[in-house]
């Protein structure tokens, strides 16, 4: 290819700096997390399984649960090309063709034994189901309750349809809130610590100013950060480690390297040409591959959705130690899936004009209808009613045999093409005289 | 398209079930207060099947009414016909659709219901309605409400959730205050106040819809060789297109024909049918079920008519509404199960003897999907055979449908 | 007692006569090219003078596959599955699973002892598994179908394709021409990605020994060799599992006469 | 510097070559078949085009290349995707044109453009190859014809047939199980040729639907396919013999600008 001028500068990459640090960290903090599953001695803390979107995570922390995120173990799985081979298992177990890829990715590896290249996952003492904006949920921890034979706890969250909860709302949640308390003192055999909860409440509260600092990053003009590519690596502990001071830390670290980048010149690209709002679910297992069709073109990605899958914190929302349990309900209310498209679209809205995105890409998911239903709906919003570009592509989070390399290329070439040559007319019509 | 279902005016008294107090019956529903026999039913069935531009929402406008499209499968309909407005059951758009629209907005890999439907309001064949709702039965038919929002903003939409909490002693105030938010839209529509003497008069007339829809069930179960597959569910179809005052008498005549009726048990094995509780299978495909030889003997078509067996309107009847979702007996996909689906899927074999599961799933709906595997399991440790097959709204070739369907009936009839 | 059987599969018409349900007589088979009848007439001719059997003294015809009912003077039809399933156990009588890739469909089927369907399975969805991509590729790939499967065994790092499209899978597969894979190779993968999902098909009914392949790509050693490796077991492989499944509907139209002779009534099926 | 500049449209089917000289005219063209050795392809359709042109290579200033090969046309200066080559294309040819549809033997794209032929917005198919030039192929082949015929015998149809298929594979056998149910060809041709109208029209109103409509790739040489998408439609569509060359003239118009622009 190399005599072949294509139209927009190939960029060099990414400088070599970025995604270093921090990324190191973050590896860390993924080993020391999935090694302290194997290391426990017999008899080992009691796990829980639990949802990202709508989580428990504090109150489980508090009574000594060890969590773990069978979302976030299928994700790891796809990113190390892991998930085709557990997804063909589940298949093979009667899972059709057309069920979402973590659910089948991670029933698959459970029917395996749950060995994963890094690290054995426990099997689950207490099944936390937070129903938080997605149904696939339900039938998910329906599932491994039926073949773990543990308990399940469903924990029902309503669907946002107004911007604010109503009272019945959170009288709801918190009463369910009570009961799972009831249900881990009886299993545990441990008195509830209120005082404990606050102090995990408040290390929460920490990570997430730290957190919503990163985000925020993607405001400036160049973004030092990559909000969704980068975003994927970050999202661990916000969303796991979330009330332990680890979390919190590696914020701070995090948002020291971003201020050096931003010292430094060190940006994603040595030019922002684009910035991009990205919508949707990630495709893991070739986020590279997708990675490189945005560099190609000098395009980063200032804000994306799908990093609020765990909650909207960068919207205000904070754990709050002094109201406990009604922060926590809050929480659970403020996963990006549980909002309904009304207030999803208001969201997008808000963020490209927040973030000055030139653009948004959305990344409709085969085997999600939870995010995607709707997602050709609010394309078509985005440009006849908003005005603001919008491309629509489709792929797999968890599948490989849904990501077609060249036609995700072809259109996103096409995309940016086209971009590039409205801007191109447009600096001509504005230096040209009448 | 077939011609538009010919209504001829008539006045008169209604033969049987008494409209409540502020519901006209409109004289286009003769056809339907009149015919007599099986036969004639199925016919006016298929007709208002075939035309996609609901005839009877039509018919009951023209007499003023208002009609609100319920999606499957627990919208509270009894709260909608106690505004004296017509609930009418939004069950796809049929094998005459063609869907070029909504393809684009929702999404390639989704049921043909949902995009049908959205079809419909897309193409302006929605228009006879005053309001929607959607209850949060997966998270299509919720995303179709936030949609809608955007293509129909004159009229309004409300979307369900559906609790899945079924312990909480929250869950059913909880509940309540869900249908008021609902109940708030409703009144605005109607134009007039919720009461709930009215609702508890509307709790009645659907329990009685209940109980005859069940004594047909118990019909197709015990003596399936008196009333075809098609025939059962044309029945029950029309219950969600007709004014219920029009339908429970229809239907209760239709009954007392069929158990009347004299026809040869056939050498066919019995079977349940699980899976379509939302999108509905066609009809060749349900005939194509019983033709290859098979007796359908339980079944989750129309689950919208039978989600809880009765209701009691109780001293509250909002309550007692919300209390017969929660505590319903009645396990169906999209409901999280306080059972264990082994038990559950085992319990259901044996109500019914039957001999094997057909799990005809809408393909792309995951809710069904996924039971699948957990009734699977119970149904392999018991030796018993079951086929899974996909269905859409519309096609035309079955070929592949019958070759599965025959292998099926002739494992279990072959020694 | 001649019984016949008739496979008017999708893409090649398969026949077979068999006497007292246990001598084959004779095999033949014709391309069906659109017009299944007319090729089914020819097999009939064709096996009739193999055999040297005029066409009346055929006691029992039985039909199968997917023009079962477009032969009127046929005395009973059965599925596929049915079919496959007993002329599986004809030839290899410990079978207790089969795999037939045919033309437009592949199918998987435990089964018992005596050859009855327990479970069964078939790639429903896409064509991307099945026999004619495989025709597809010979022709794009410009090798003979014959020839495809010697000179895949010359394979040394087999190149999978990703693309679960038939038709898109061609051009990824013209990609790989052009991006200088060896041929071997390429049919080699196509080989795989077909056993691969044929597979997938048969750990949904569940596998155990022994397995027999069936249809037409017995006759493909490169397929056999695929399947062997991806389900790292042995298989039983036979020139005649080509007419597998009009050997069991003869087998099946056997049992059935014998039953109508001895009893006067048949029972309803 | 005379400035003659080139497109080479390298599709999955088909690859296409234009020449275009001063004032935009096209000089010679050629059109072949695109087989596994893709950038010999490429050459030796620029090759045809120039000796069509009664031009030699080094006559020729800037070389565009475009389609799903673009990549391979080494000896060319710029590359740019054939969305955009069909948008500029369209204009050049029909400068009314607001919307695009292309089909072609892979892939299926409606294109809504500005009046300087500059893409607003586009849709492509996204599943598989249903509904495209290789899913007429393939159904021309089951009933035994070839692609040139079928467009105008589906004009010939009496009642067409309704085929669901959404599989190009599967529409096949559909296609084979109505012939042997004794449906006229004719027929089935007819309801092939809807069902594809109908397909392309749900993305075209994905972008969009505004006059005027400019059909262009291999399929729009189909005049069954343009009388389909015509009755769909409701609207006139714009076709030339120099459809199917759109997008390599498109390529050509794009190099012409990025020559004349200097360094863009
Ligand atoms: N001699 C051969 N060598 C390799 N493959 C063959 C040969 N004959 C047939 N096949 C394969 O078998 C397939 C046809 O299988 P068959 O079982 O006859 O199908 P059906 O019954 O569906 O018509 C063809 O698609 C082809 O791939
Ligand atoms: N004369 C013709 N009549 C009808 N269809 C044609 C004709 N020529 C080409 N086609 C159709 O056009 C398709 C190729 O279109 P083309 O735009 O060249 O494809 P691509 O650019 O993807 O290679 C073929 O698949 C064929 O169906
Ligand atoms: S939100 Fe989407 S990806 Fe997540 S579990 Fe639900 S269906 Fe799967
Ligand atoms: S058919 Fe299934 S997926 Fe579709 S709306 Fe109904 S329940 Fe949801
Ligand atoms: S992906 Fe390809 S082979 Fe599969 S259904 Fe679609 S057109 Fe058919």
């Amino acid at each position: 290819m190399s005599d072949v001028v294509s139209a927009p500068a190939v960029s060099g990459g990414v400088s070599r700096s970025f995604l270093r640090d921090a990324r190191g960290l973050q590896r860390k903090l993924v080993e020391e997390y999935y090694g302290a599953f194997a290391s426990v001695d017999q008899p080992r803390r009691p796990v829980a399984y639990m949802l990202v979107g709508g989580n428990l995570t504090e109150i489980l922390r508090s009574f000594g649960y060890d969590v773990v995120f069978p979302e976030i173990v299928a994700l790891n799985c796809a990113i190390k090309h892991q998930s085709l081979e557990n997804i063909l298992h589940a298949e093979s177990l009667g899972y059709g063709l057309d069920v979402c890829g973590y659910v089948k990715n991670d029933l698959g590896l459970q029917d395996l034994g749950g060995k994963t290249s890094f690290g054995q996952i426990p099997r689950p003492d207490l099944l936390v189901c937070s129903f938080s904006g997605c149904y696939v949920y339900v039938k998910w921890w329906e599932a491994l309750a039926e073949s773990y034979g543990a308990p399940l706890f469903m924990f029902d969250v309503p669907y946002m349809r107004e911007e604010t909860p109503r009272q019945e709302d959170i009288a709801y949640l918190v009463s369910q809130l009570w009961e799972l308390v009831h249900l881990l003192e009886k299993r545990t055999g441990r008195a509830f610590d209120m005082n404990e909860l606050k102090r995990v409440l408040a290390e929460s509260r920490r990570a997430e100013d730290g957190w919503v600092e990163f985000l925020r990053a993607g405001r400036l003009r160049p973004s030092p950060i990559e909000a969704y590519f980068e975003s994927i690596f970050y999202m661990f502990p916000i969303n796991v480690l979330r009330g332990t001071p680890g979390a919190a830390d590696f914020y701070d670290v995090v948002n020291e390297e971003v201020r050096a980048r931003v010292r430094d010149g060190n940006y994603p690209l040595p030019e922002e040409k684009f910035r991009v709002l990205v919508e949707g679910v990630p495709p893991y297992t070739n986020y590279r591959t997708f990675w490189d069709f945005f560099r190609k073109w000098g395009a980063v990605s200032v804000v994306a959705t799908y990093p609020k899958v765990g909650g909207l914190f960068d919207r205000g929302f904070r754990h709050d130690p002094s109201r406990p349990f009604e922060s926590i309900a809050e929480y659970s209310l403020g996963a990006y899936v549980n909002q309904s498209w009304p207030l999803r679209r208001k969201i997008i809205a808000d963020y490209v004009k927040e973030y000055q995105a030139d653009a948004v890409i959305i990344h409709g998911i085969k085997s999600c209808r939870s995010f995607t239903a709707g997602q050709g709906d609010l394309r078509d919003w985005l440009i006849h009613d908003q005005g603001v570009p919008t491309l629509y592509i489709e792929s797999d989070h968890q599948d490989p045999r849904y990501f077609a390399p060249a036609q995700i290329k072809n259109r996103m070439d096409a995309f940016f093409e086209s971009l590039e040559q409205r801007r191109a007319v447009a600096a001509a019509a504005g230096a040209a005289p009448g | 398209m077939p011609e538009l279902l010919k209504i001829g005016s008539w006045a008169g008294d209604l033969p049987d079930g008494e409209a409540p107090a502020g519901i006209e019956i409109s004289p286009d529903f003769r056809e339907f207060t009149e015919a007599e026999s099986v036969e004639r039913i199925v016919h006016l069935a298929q007709e208002v099947l075939a035309d996609p531009t609901f005839p009877t929402v039509r018919a009951w406008r023209t007499a003023g009414g208002k009609a609100i499209g319920c999606f499957p499968v627990y919208t509270p309909q009894e709260l909608v016909h106690s505004f004296a407005m017509m609930p009418v059951a939004i069950q796809g758009g049929g094998e005459n659709l063609e869907i070029s629209r909504a393809d684009a907005a929702l999404g390639s890999f989704l049921c043909s219901i949902s995009k049908s439907t959205l079809e419909m309001a897309l193409t302006g064949l929605l228009d006879p309605f005053d309001g929607f709702v959607f209850p949060y039965i997966c998270d299509v038919s919720r995303n179709l409400d936030g949609i809608f929002t955007r293509v129909l903003p004159q009229r309004p939409s409300h979307m369900l959730h559906l609790p899945q909490n079924f312990t909480s002693p929250a869950t059913i105030p909880f509940l309540v205050a869900e249908y008021r938010s609902l109940i708030e839209k409703l009144e605005r529509v109607a134009g007039r106040p919720f009461s709930p003497e009215d609702l508890r008069a509307s709790l009645e007339v659907f329990n009685e819809q209940r109980a005859l829809v069940d004594r047909l069930v118990v019909l197709k179960r015990d003596a399936p060789w008196k009333v075809t597959l098609v025939e059962y569910y044309l029945l029950l179809r029309l219950g969600g297109l007709l004014p219920r005052e029009v339908h429970i008498p229809l239907l209760r005549r239709a009954i007392a024909e069929l158990e009347g009726r004299e026809r040869k048990n056939k050498d066919a094995i019995r079977v349940i049918v699980l899976g379509p509780f939302c999108e509905q299978p066609t009809l060749e495909l349900l005939q194509l079920i019983e033709d290859v030889g098979c007796y359908v003997v339980g079944d989750e078509l129309q689950m919208l008519h039978r989600w809880c067996p009765r209701i009691e309107p109780g001293t509250d009847p909002l309550e007692s509404l919300a209390t017969s979702y929660v505590r319903t007996p009645v396990d169906i996909g999209v409901r999280s199960t306080p059972t264990t689906k082994a038990a559950a899927i085992l319990a259901r074999v044996d109500a019914a003897k039957a001999q094997g599961v057909l799990f005809l799933t809408a393909k792309f709906c995951e809710p069904a999907l996924e039971d699948v595997v957990l009734y699977r399991r119970a149904l392999e440790g018991r030796g018993l055979p079951y086929l899974h097959m996909e269905f859409e709204e519309k096609s035309t070739t079955y070929e592949q449908a019958r070759l599965q369907l025959e292998t099926f009936a002739e494992s279990i009839l072959f020694e | 007692m001649i019984t016949g059987g008739l496979d008017l599969g999708a893409g090649v018409i398969k026949g077979v006569l068999l006497e007292d349900g246990r001598r084959l007589l004779a095999t033949a088979s014709a391309p069906s090219r659109g017009i299944p009848v007319q090729a089914a007439r020819h097999v009939l001719d064709t096996l009739g003078e193999t055999a040297n059997i005029a066409p009346d003294d055929i006691d029992y015809l039985c039909t199968t596959g997917f023009g079962r009912y477009a032969i009127p003077e046929r005395n009973l039809q059965v599925s596929d599955f049915t079919s496959s399933a007993r002329g599986a156990v004809f030839l290899f009588p410990k079978t207790r699973l089969v795999v037939d890739v045919g033309t437009q469909a592949s199918r998987t089927m435990s089964i018992s002892e005596t050859g009855k369907v327990l479970k069964f399975k078939m790639n429903e969805k896409c064509a991307a598994g099945a026999g004619r991509f495989v025709e597809r590729c010979s022709k794009y790939l410009q090798v003979p179908l014959e020839e495809m499967g010697p000179k895949a065994l010359a394979s040394e790092r087999p190149k999978l394709i990703s693309s679960v499209c038939a038709v898109l899978a061609e051009t990824e597969i013209i990609n790989n021409v052009a991006e200088g894979v060896p041929l071997a190779d390429i049919l080699m993968g196509v080989f795989l990605s077909l056993s691969q999902r044929a597979h997938s098909l048969m750990r949904y009914v569940g596998i155990q020994p022994e397995v027999t392949l069936v249809g037409g790509l017995v006759r493909n050693v490169g397929m056999v060799k695929a399947l062997h490796d991806t389900i790292g077991m042995d298989l039983n492989v036979a020139p005649d599992a080509y007419y597998a499944a009009a050997l069991g509907s003869a087998v099946l139209g056997h049992a059935r006469l014998q039953k109508l002779t001895t009893a006067p009534q048949g029972v309803g099926g | 510097m005379t400035a003659v500049v080139a497109g080479v449209d390298i599709g999955s089917t088909t690859a296409k070559c234009v020449v275009l000289g001063e004032d935009s005219r096209i000089l010679g063209k050629s059109l072949s078949v695109v087989g596994v050795d893709i950038v010999k392809d490429a050459e030796r359709a620029l090759e045809a085009a120039l000796a069509d042109a009664h031009l030699s290579r080094p006559e020729v200033s800037f070389i565009t290349g475009t389609g799903y090969g673009r990549y391979k046309v080494y000896f060319g200066q710029l590359v740019v995707t054939e969305i955009s080559c069909h948008a500029r294309g369209a204009n050049f040819l029909f400068p009314g044109t607001r919307l695009v549809v292309d089909i072609g033997g892979q892939d299926t794209k409606a294109i809504r453009i500005d009046d300087k032929g500059e893409v607003v917005d586009f849709a492509m198919n996204d599943k598989c190859a249903a509904g495209t030039g290789r899913f007429l192929d393939v159904c021309a082949n089951a009933l035994g014809y070839d692609v040139g015929e079928i467009g105008p015998l589906s004009l010939q149809a009496r009642r067409a047939v309704k085929v669901t298929s959404t599989c190009t594979v599967f529409a096949e056998s559909e296609v084979t199980s109505y012939v042997s149910r004794g449906k006229d060809p004719k027929d089935i041709l007819a309801g092939l040729h809807a069902s594809i109208a109908n397909r392309t029209l749900s993305l075209m109103q994905r972008v969009g639907v505004e006059p005027e409509v400019t059909f262009t790739g291999g399929v729009s040489q189909n005049e069954g396919m343009v009388h389909a998408l015509h009755r769909r439609l409701g609207v006139p569509v714009n076709v030339s013999p120099l459809s199917q060359y759109l997008g390599a003239l498109g390529a050509a118009l794009h190099g012409r600008e990025r020559l004349s622009g200097g360094a863009a």
